[in-house]
């Protein structure tokens, strides 16, 4: 179910002193493509993610979302267009239990809320425990995250990037600390949380098994640079990808 | 989790006024003074609080205080105008336009930046009145009594009137606080703090949320210069000194964010604190002042508010609500070396 | 052109002052990560151990040269005296906690010290004046300046440079690095955690013991000589960039240089140069001059 | 039954060594020889009019705000008789309003600021010592009748209100003297700011006759330190309008040919007389060193309102005087003190004028530092008549100075 | 070797170990494996004293671990690899590593970096970067080349493998079940089961901070 061009990078460099962290990157990414970005470490899979949720600017090269130039424009502007993301390492209100965090998600991405009125009330709540429910975090939901485990903070981050309903989701290594039962439980949550909708999710990802069974196409990244740009079966025979990422090829 | 009902707040901050407005007509006039100058103290340390949840503390308070101060007691010294409403509104209303335009500009800073820009410009306002001798230099000028409604107080009277000012301005900020706290913008103020780079990328404006608290803090910053100066009778730069602003800041601590009412409480307790160790240890009042602060910022990390919360939570009556919070100034502690 | 290199000259020695107490207080913000507002009283205290001591050594009948020596030994006694004691005891209770509320912990300190230097030394002045006679007074354009002021423009720069190499070009320094990163992984690597700490404290407190002992020659050794200390060696630190040697040191040259200039040029400005000059550098530099590297987050 | 009397002062911050400390010290000395009855005629009926002085001392550091406040505290709390108190201008006007308004009878005895009386009038409160004019005034006076000749003047004054307003009573009167002196230069280092090096560099190079300073306690001393090896004071001759308190403590450190005063004719400079030998060896004795100004001025408050309080016994039968009956026997009143005879001729005869000594520092023939050539000025002379604003006064050329 | 006895560790209100044991011989390979938040992360952290234990026992070669200070316990031997690297920013790749030497006496630096090197060559050419710069993965390896260094006779490796790109992640495992030639203990925690378990010794599995089954007491490796 791909249709129009929804995300396109153009040229996309990026170097951190000697480092070369993108290097004449473009993409073109089709409607409700579930696209994943593997690649060694330190290829430059996080550097592409910021740039296009505007954490970084790239050094040269444009990103359009839908046609539309985002290049330099704030990580803010970015997700009120409808892109959203989440973290490698979880960004969450520490001292917060997970159902604030969450009603912090709906306030800061919802209608403008009235400032008597409790937070909780117009719906928020409803909506928080909902999202709570869905992600099977009740357990959880009135402990501090500084508590939480690692696995239930990568999930919470996931949930948060979730509430907006965005048009692109960009995930980053969403599985990496998770176990490997609760792997494709996780990934089987999100991808359902954004089933019917033409929602484009883009993920990074370091376990070939999630990358195979989810995604439509793979982007693998050598060096700041992609080495490949298929679909996953083709990308993951490729000899290069195997020398590089996979580790297959000896 | 508990709603505090918007009906129950404003039932609570009615009642509060009203029984503190008796227990006035009780207190010995020094006391009532130093309640009034309390809660003037605790307005501007409100306001701290409002910037304390959103992860900002300003060591320059004093500036707005001083500003409301001002402006007031030039008010109603050179244009005579004597109203005590009118002259709060005068100086909430020039210390919250000068926190609209300071605010955008400083709204960037964080941490240790902020508070110490916050200084330097409290400062530069300090260096500045002092130079200004037509209206007294470092000296200041004298503010005349209010009038309170077109009714002129005497000898006496006055005390009383200025402190049931003082009860009404400080539960109506109270009242207000409790209601922004509790609300969802609140809440997104205060994951503000937790993590900027989270609310950036839920969409919300860092920038306008911080400005948005500071010119809160201001407003109740020139409230409380206002209610001071005029309980004074004097204002000078001192105001906007930044040992003045480090008293405020140490009320908020003191009092910490989990309660509105612990501020004005806290304010009262630094008071005669100082007062009666003045009083009683003239050559050592400062050390005595230190040793309690220390004492209390060990045994009361989360401030006195925190003495409330767990009181509230003792006789089982409420939960903690949204707002509550453990985790407060005291975010994860480290294994001490 | 003679009142551009009074500028200058006025500038440096006023910046070496600076220096040397700021240079305290960023060591130890770098390290402890505590803006440490009873650094002003360290160095009274410096100043007052180093008066007590130099009518001490003229007591045994020394000739005037050991006066340096005995502002040397009292700076350091006071360091040995204090540091552990205050690191120990006192500070070590609130690590962990909020940087603001740190800070309010050394105000608290810093209102004890005031009360108890008092309670040990009174309330009359003390002055040490044999050590600014020692070196004599040399022209410079066309003024007489008094040679141990310029001394404290190679003390300072000693300092400065001890200090730094300390910490950026020896192991000790590199172990100090790893406590201010993670604490608690250094311990984990073997680092005895609370000896860097203690250590950093000392070399904290005895920079500002040492300040105010070198300044005593200059000042009349009395109660309140800490207050001005504490909000200019702020500043300066704030501009360098806290936590930055060198930011200290191009800190207190932009202070003491501006200063002066006022005093020339503007003298009404004096009073606020200061605060004029640390906001307009945060305007362009929000962090100060030299930043900290962070870690990555994201 | 006591006469209990708050007594506020700096005990801590910067101005606790040269003023606060000295001043408490005298008065608690004064008021332990009064209640012995031990103080000289007329002096000797034991307290007030036999009833006990009972002091309560208070912190003046923090600010005027809490000056307030603690005046209040020491009415309406401690109920004290008087408050004798407040170093510090602001404080003093600061406090002033309230006094009226609590009818609390309030004597201040050093602030130097001629605001108070000059821009308000109270009912309630009283300053036993003249203010400011008087100091900078003199000096002017003592140059011309020295002989000094000035073409050129600068000055080094803190920046608060004592600093300018000093340095705008000297160029004024300096103006009046010497129509034809210029003002070179004038600077106003922070106050406490301990580091004068460039101050002193930029008056060096303006090389003028004369520099003024009012700077006090360990800022001036601070000054004169760093500025005697750089041979300042050669090359200018320096005024200091209230120095004498550096004196004792600086000793042969003090540069020689330093014209100084000390807001009075107070401990080197003051008058000898039985009163003042006996305060000064009973001052000496108790603290190893002589009186400077700040006991003298807290010493002339105290005796001024023990004469007041015993003038209103007379009047009501022996009694404890009420505030009303002390503030209406102590307006105008005229008293003896250890610096010579106070007058209460101004402010509707709230404010006093004093007579005032000006000296030059010498060494002596042992080698010691002190204070010779010392000039005496009638109170008249160096202090507005009773219609008269200060400044005024000075710009008009002094019209009513009596001089001898 | 290592004793770990009726561990119980409470963090917050939490209590993250509740009697979990576990026992190491010298030179032998053990897995740690539990879902996430199961306690392993806290247990490593336990031996390495940075959680206060509030009943139970931990002793290392016979030493009772709960009497030596926490920075006296990497001198004993023990090299530890946390879960989120902790390396210091601001020094280079190969200070990092060389940190723990400096503070223990027993350690003789070049001679433990060049072992390092030996087996991770791939640090050698970046042994003057900054760590600061470094990805997610390549600091795994510093971390993973700094416990090398510090641990002479036990390893402590909280999911070393975690994050890491496949390749390098076989290129991790290889070097780790490499190091069995060595007289070394080694301990691997990891969330994820499938993850060559086979090549462990034994496999201790923990399940809300207690040991779930002692399985595979001899490895078909
Ligand atoms: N803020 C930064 N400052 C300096 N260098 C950086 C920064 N961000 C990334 N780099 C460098 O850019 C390169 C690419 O990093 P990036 O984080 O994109 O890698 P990655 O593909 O996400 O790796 P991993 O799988 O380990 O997360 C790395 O060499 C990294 O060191
Ligand atoms: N800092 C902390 N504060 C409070 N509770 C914590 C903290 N760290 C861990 N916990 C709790 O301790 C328990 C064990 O956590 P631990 O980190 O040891 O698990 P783990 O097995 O390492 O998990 P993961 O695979 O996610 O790393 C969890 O329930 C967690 O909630
Ligand atoms: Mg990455
Ligand atoms: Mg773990």
């Amino acid at each position: 179910m791909t249709g129009s061009v929804i995300l396109q990078a153009k040229g996309l460099n990026k170097n951190f002193g000697a480092v070369v962290a993108a290097a004449d990157i473009n993409v073109d990414v089709p409607t409700g493509q579930r696209l994943s970005l593997i690649g060694a470490n330190g290829a430059g899979k996080t550097t592409f993610v910021n740039m296009v949720t505007g954490y970084l600017a790239p050094d040269t090269g444009d990103i359009l979302l839908a046609d539309q130039p985002i290049t330099r424009m704030t990580p803010r502007r970015i997700t009120q267009m409808g892109v959203c993301r989440s973290f490698q390492i979880p960004q969450l209100c520490e001292a917060m239990t997970p159902r604030e965090n969450l009603l912090v998600a709906v306030g800061a991405s919802g209608p403008r809320f009235s400032f008597f009125r409790h937070a909780g009330a117009q719906g928020a709540s409803e909506q928080a425990a909902e999202i709570l429910q869905r992600f099977e975090m009740i357990a959880y939901a009135d402990r501090p995250v500084s508590e939480l485990p690692g696995g239930i903070r990568k999930l919470l981050d996931i949930a948060m990037a979730l509430v907006r309903r965005p048009k692109v989701l960009l995930l980053d290594e969403p599985t990496s600390g998770v176990s490997s039962e609760e792997k494709f439980g996780l990934m089987d949550t999100v991808m359902a949380a954004v089933e019917g909708e033409p929602v484009t999710v883009l993920f990074v990802e370091h376990d070939m098994d999630i990358v195979t069974r989810y995604a439509d196409r793979v982007l693998a990244f050598y060096a700041g640079k992609i080495i490949a740009d298929d679909a996953p079966d083709e990308v993951l025979s490729d000899i290069e990808v195997q020398r590089y990422v996979t580790g297959t090829a000896r | 989790m508990t709603h505090r009902k918007a009906s129950h707040i404003l039932t609570a901050g009615l009642l509060g006024g009203i029984a503190l407005f008796l227990v006035g007509l009780l207190l010995p006039n020094w006391l009532l003074f130093t309640v009034t100058k309390a809660a003037g103290y605790g307005l501007v340390a409100l306001g701290i609080v409002v910037l304390m949840r959103g992860g900002l503390v300003s060591f320059g308070q004093g500036m707005v205080y001083c500003i409301g101060a001002y402006t007031s007691g030039l008010v109603a010294s050179r244009l005579g105008v004597s109203d005590v409403f009118l002259l709060l509104a005068i100086g909430g209303g020039a210390s919250t336009l000068v926190g609209l335009l300071v605010g955008p500009l400083i709204a960037r800073y964080r941490g240790i930046f902020f508070a110490m820009l916050t200084v330097a410009l409290s400062m530069v306002l300090y260096g500045i009145l002092v130079k200004q001798n037509a209206i007294g230099g470092s000296d200041g000028f004298n503010v005349p009594e209010p009038t309170f409604l077109g009714w002129a107080p005497g000898v006496g009277a006055s005390d009383l009137a200025l402190y049931a000012v003082a009860v009404v301005v400080a539960t109506a900020a109270a009242t207000f606080c409790r209601f922004y706290f509790d609300s969802m913008p609140g809440l997104v103020a205060k994951a503000v703090r937790e993590n900027e780079l989270r609310v950036e990328y839920l969409g919300s404006s860092v920038f306008n949320i911080t400005v948005r608290n500071f010119v809160i803090a201001a407003g109740f910053g020139g409230l409380g210069g206002t209610l001071n100066g005029l309980a004074l009778g004097h204002v000078d730069p001192l105001f906007s000194f930044w040992t003045t602003s480090g008293e405020f800041v140490f009320i908020a601590i003191l009092s910490g964010h989990v309660s509105v009412s612990a501020v004005f409480v806290s304010a009262l307790i630094l008071e005669l604190v100082r007062s009666f160790s003045n009083r009683y240890f003239p050559e050592t009042w400062q050390l005595l002042l230190g040793a309690f602060l220390l004492v209390v910022i060990l045994f009361l990390p989360n401030g006195l508010g925190s003495l409330w919360e767990e009181l509230r939570k003792r006789l089982g009556r409420r939960k903690p609500s949204v707002a509550s919070d453990p985790g407060s100034l005291e975010r994860r502690k480290e294994v001490a070396p | 052109m003679d009142v551009l290199l009074s500028i200058l000259i006025d500038g440096v020695i006023y910046a070496s002052w600076l220096f040397i107490v700021a240079l305290g207080l960023t060591l130890v913000f770098g390290v402890l990560r505590m803006l440490n507002i009873a650094h002003g009283s360290l160095y009274a205290i410096g100043a007052y151990a180093a008066a007590s001591a130099v009518a001490l050594f003229n007591g045994f009948g020394l000739p005037a040269p050991f006066s340096l020596l005995a502002m040397l030994l009292a700076a350091l006694a006071v360091a040995v005296a204090l540091a552990p004691l205050l690191e120990r005891g006192l500070l070590r209770l609130f690590y962990g906690r909020d940087e603001v509320l740190i800070l309010l912990v050394t105000y608290a300190v810093f209102l004890m010290l005031e009360d108890i230097s008092k309670l040990i030394w009174g309330v009359n002045p003390y002055f040490v004046f044999e050590p600014r006679q020692l070196f004599g007074n040399v022209e410079f354009a066309g003024l007489f300046y008094v040679g141990y002021d310029l001394l404290l423009i190679v003390l300072a720069v000693v300092c400065g440079l001890a200090t730094w190499f300390g910490l950026n070009r020896t192991r000790i320094g590199k172990i100090v690095l790893a406590v201010i990163h993670n604490r608690e992984l250094s311990a984990a690597m073997g680092v005895n955690v609370a000896r860097v700490y203690m250590l950093a404290f000392f070399v904290g407190v005895f920079l500002a013991a040492l300040a105010g002992a070198f300044t005593s020659p200059l000042i009349s050794v009395q109660p309140g000589i800490s207050v001005s200390v504490i909000i200019l060696s702020f500043a300066v630190v704030i501009i360098g960039g806290l936590g930055s040697i060198p930011g200290a040191a191009i800190g207190a040259l932009i202070v003491g240089i501006a200063r002066a200039t006022a005093v020339y040029q503007v003298p009404e400005a004096e009073i606020f140069i200061v605060y004029l000059v640390m906001a307009v550098v945060l305007i362009f530099r929000p962090e100060g001059l030299f930043q900290r590297v962070q870690a990555r987050k994201v | 039954e006591t006469f209990k009397i708050g007594v506020v002062t700096f005990l801590s911050g910067q101005a606790a060594e040269s003023f606060g400390v000295p001043a408490w010290h005298g008065g608690k000395l004064l008021i332990e020889q009064l209640n012995a009855g031990e103080v000289p005629p007329p002096y000797d009926t034991p307290g007030f009019g036999g009833i006990e002085i009972e002091p309560i001392v208070i912190d003046e550091a923090g600010g005027a705000t809490k000056q307030v406040q603690e005046f209040r505290n020491l009415v309406q709390r401690e109920g004290v008789d008087a408050v004798v108190g407040y170093v510090s201008s602001g404080d003093c006007l600061a406090v002033a309003p309230v006094a009226d308004e609590l009818q609390a009878l309030t004597i201040l005895y050093d602030c130097g600021t001629p605001r108070v009386f000059e821009d308000g009038s109270y009912d309630y409160v009283f300053r036993t010592a003249a203010h400011a004019t008087m100091d900078n005034v003199a000096l002017a006076r003592y140059l011309s009748a020295q002989g000094i000749e000035v073409d050129s003047i600068a000055g080094i004054n803190q920046d608060y209100a004592w600093g300018h307003d000093s340095w705008r009573d000297f160029t004024a009167s300096m103006a009046q003297i010497y129509p034809d002196a210029t003002v070179e230069a004038e600077l106003f280092p922070a106050f406490g700011a301990g580091q004068y090096g460039t101050e002193i560099s930029a008056l060096m190079r303006q090389g003028v006759d004369v520099v003024h300073s009012s700077l006090w306690g360990g800022d001036l001393q601070a000054m004169i330190l760093q500025a005697a090896p750089r041979g300042m004071f050669q090359r200018s001759q320096g005024v200091l309008s209230a120095a004498d308190h550096v004196l004792p403590p600086l000793g042969n450190n003090m540069p020689e040919g330093l014209i100084i005063g000390a807001r009075g004719a107070y401990g080197l400079l003051s008058p000898d007389t039985p009163l003042n030998r006996w305060w000064m060896e009973a001052y000496e004795a108790e603290y190893d060193v002589i009186p400077v100004q700040a006991p003298y001025r807290m010493a002339q408050a105290i005796l001024g309102l023990k004469t007041a309080v015993e003038k209103a016994m007379e009047a009501n039968g022996g009694s404890k005087p009420t505030a009303d009956e002390i503030r209406a026997t102590l307006r105008g009143l005229e008293w003896e003190s250890p610096g010579g005879t106070i007058t209460m001729a101004l402010g509707n005869g709230h404010q006093a004028i004093q007579p005032t000594a000006i000296g030059r520092t010498v060494r002596d023939d042992d080698g010691n530092v002190v204070i010779g050539d010392i000039q005496r000025f009638a109170a008249e002379c160096v202090n507005p008549p009773a219609d008269q604003n200060s400044t005024d006064w000075i710009n008009a050329g002094f019209p009513g100075a009596v001089c001898e | 070797m290592l004793r770990v006895d009726n561990a119980h560790v409470m963090i917050g209100a939490v209590e993250a170990l509740r009697g979990f044991s576990l026992d190491l011989k010298a030179g032998e390979m053990v897995g740690l494996t539990g879902r996430n938040g199961a306690g392993k992360t806290t247990l490593m952290r336990a031996v390495m004293g940075l959680v206060k234990l509030r009943e139970g026992q931990v002793t290392f070669g016979g030493k009772d671990l709960r009497k030596v200070p926490v920075h006296h316990r990497a001198g004993l031997g023990i090299g530890y690899m946390p879960e989120d690297r902790g390396l210091v920013p601001e020094l280079t790749v190969e200070e990092n590593m060389l940190l723990p030497t400096w503070v223990t006496p027993a350690l003789d630096g070049p001679e433990r970096l060049s072992l390092v090197y030996e087996i991770l060559p791939e640090l050698r050419e970046m042994s003057d970067r900054r760590a600061l710069l470094l990805s997610g993965g390549q600091q795994k390896m510093v971390a993973l080349g700094r416990a090398l260094a510090a641990g002479t006779r036990l390893l402590l490796l909280d999911e070393p493998f975690e994050g890491v790109a496949p390749a390098l992640s076989q290129r991790l495992s290889d070097v780790i079940f490499g190091l069995r030639k060595q007289d070394l203990s080694v301990v691997v925690s990891q969330s994820e089961l499938n993850h060559s378990h086979a090549l462990f010794d034994r496999e201790f599995v923990i399940e809300r901070g207690a040991n779930l089954a002692k399985t595979l007491e001899d490895s078909p490796a």
